[in-house]
């Protein structure tokens, strides 16, 4: 395991571009990984039902939105042809606090992962 | 099928994934006829296509991009979607 | 709320630069908020101890790595005048699945709270 | 107190946040003795800068850079730091 740790008296990356009154943003990149089965690939297809897709993605933030009082949150999925150590999906929450943030983008993608018409469709050697 | 009941009188059908793998073909229509269910579309695809025998008790249906049950009435012109378990993320 | 969700068959952002196996990044960004104490403020000043702080930030992670299989930890605290919409904290974990990303980046925020030397030492009017 | 002691017999005491408030200094030397304890230092500090006093439930310290109890023992030339409660992040 790979570990730093620093303390700076400089900015940390560049300003975060928050919603207002944002204390915390939680993000959450899920990266596609050399290997599919057993089998080594250099990347992963994904096929989505695209209107039912970010239809159900709205409704499942919307719903979260409602159980923890967050201010925003993106959600963009890649599909087709998805290269080994690129993203397929970035969540994006924020909120005033991070107990919040971290919960709902946790949640969304346990949700996303049960509920959203999006398949992985197989490596490409 | 995809060619019979085409028009007005018809529910499209689309598969995705492993049904559209088991199906051989991204969508088909099945004639609409008055009181049909999602289970009656389900059944007549199942029919057709035989490869979607092993997924049946995996799959669930959407109509027009929500998801919905066997039980819900379908109107002419419907979308229905035949989903197996997903993958994304 | 502001909610936005998209599907692109375009890379998302930069490829990752990840760690050799990871298959899920979680950040956490802190964000200094336009008020402290109910008074509203143009920045926040942070003072740490500041070798004891990077050492028990660097034993928190260990202890965590322990517990959980992650693959590289990144901790970087601001300190001095941080202004208000900066980060005053970024947190990057990575690991092979998600959930022990999610659960070491909040488990070392919690940890952060409690147990490194570091203070908020008043806002900047 | 910050003149007394001074050397290799002394221990270095941080204050941080409201302690520094509270003692209105960033440090200060304790005379080291045979045989002293953290609490002993603690004591020390306190007798000096009664603005601790109401501090003193909430306070932990450290020898140099890591946690230590009140019974831990201290040597000559260690750092002692006065850590009241943290905020980061």
């Amino acid at each position: 395991m790979e570990i730093e740790v620093a303390i700076t008296e400089g900015p940390i990356g560049a300003a975060c571009a928050c919603a207002r009154g944002a204390g915390a943003r939680v993000e959450f990149t899920g990266v596609v990984r050399g290997e599919e089965g057993g089998s080594a690939i250099s990347a992963l297809r994904y096929e989505a039902y695209r209107p039912m897709a970010e239809n159900q993605m709205r409704k499942i933030l919307e719903g979260l939105g409602r159980e923890h009082p967050i201010l925003r949150a993106r959600v963009i999925h890649r599909i087709g042809e998805v290269p080994v150590g690129d993203a397929a999906i970035h969540v994006l929450v924020e909120s005033g606090h991070r107990a919040e943030a971290f919960a709902v983008a946790a949640a969304f993608m346990d949700r996303l992962k049960r509920d959203v018409p999006i398949w992985k469709r197989g490596g490409v050697p | 099928m995809a060619d019979v009941g085409r028009g007005p009188l018809a529910v499209r059908v689309l598969f995705f994934g492993a049904a559209k793998d088991a199906c051989g073909r991204e969508g088909a229509e099945v004639p609409w006829c008055a009181g049909m269910r999602l289970g009656d579309v389900l059944g007549a695809v199942a029919a057709a296509y035989s490869g979607l025998g092993p997924l049946r008790g995996h799959i669930r249906l959407a109509r027009n991009g929500e998801f919905a049950s066997l039980d819900d009435p379908v109107s002419a012109g419907d979308e229905v979607a035949v989903i197996p378990p997903v993958s994304g993320g």
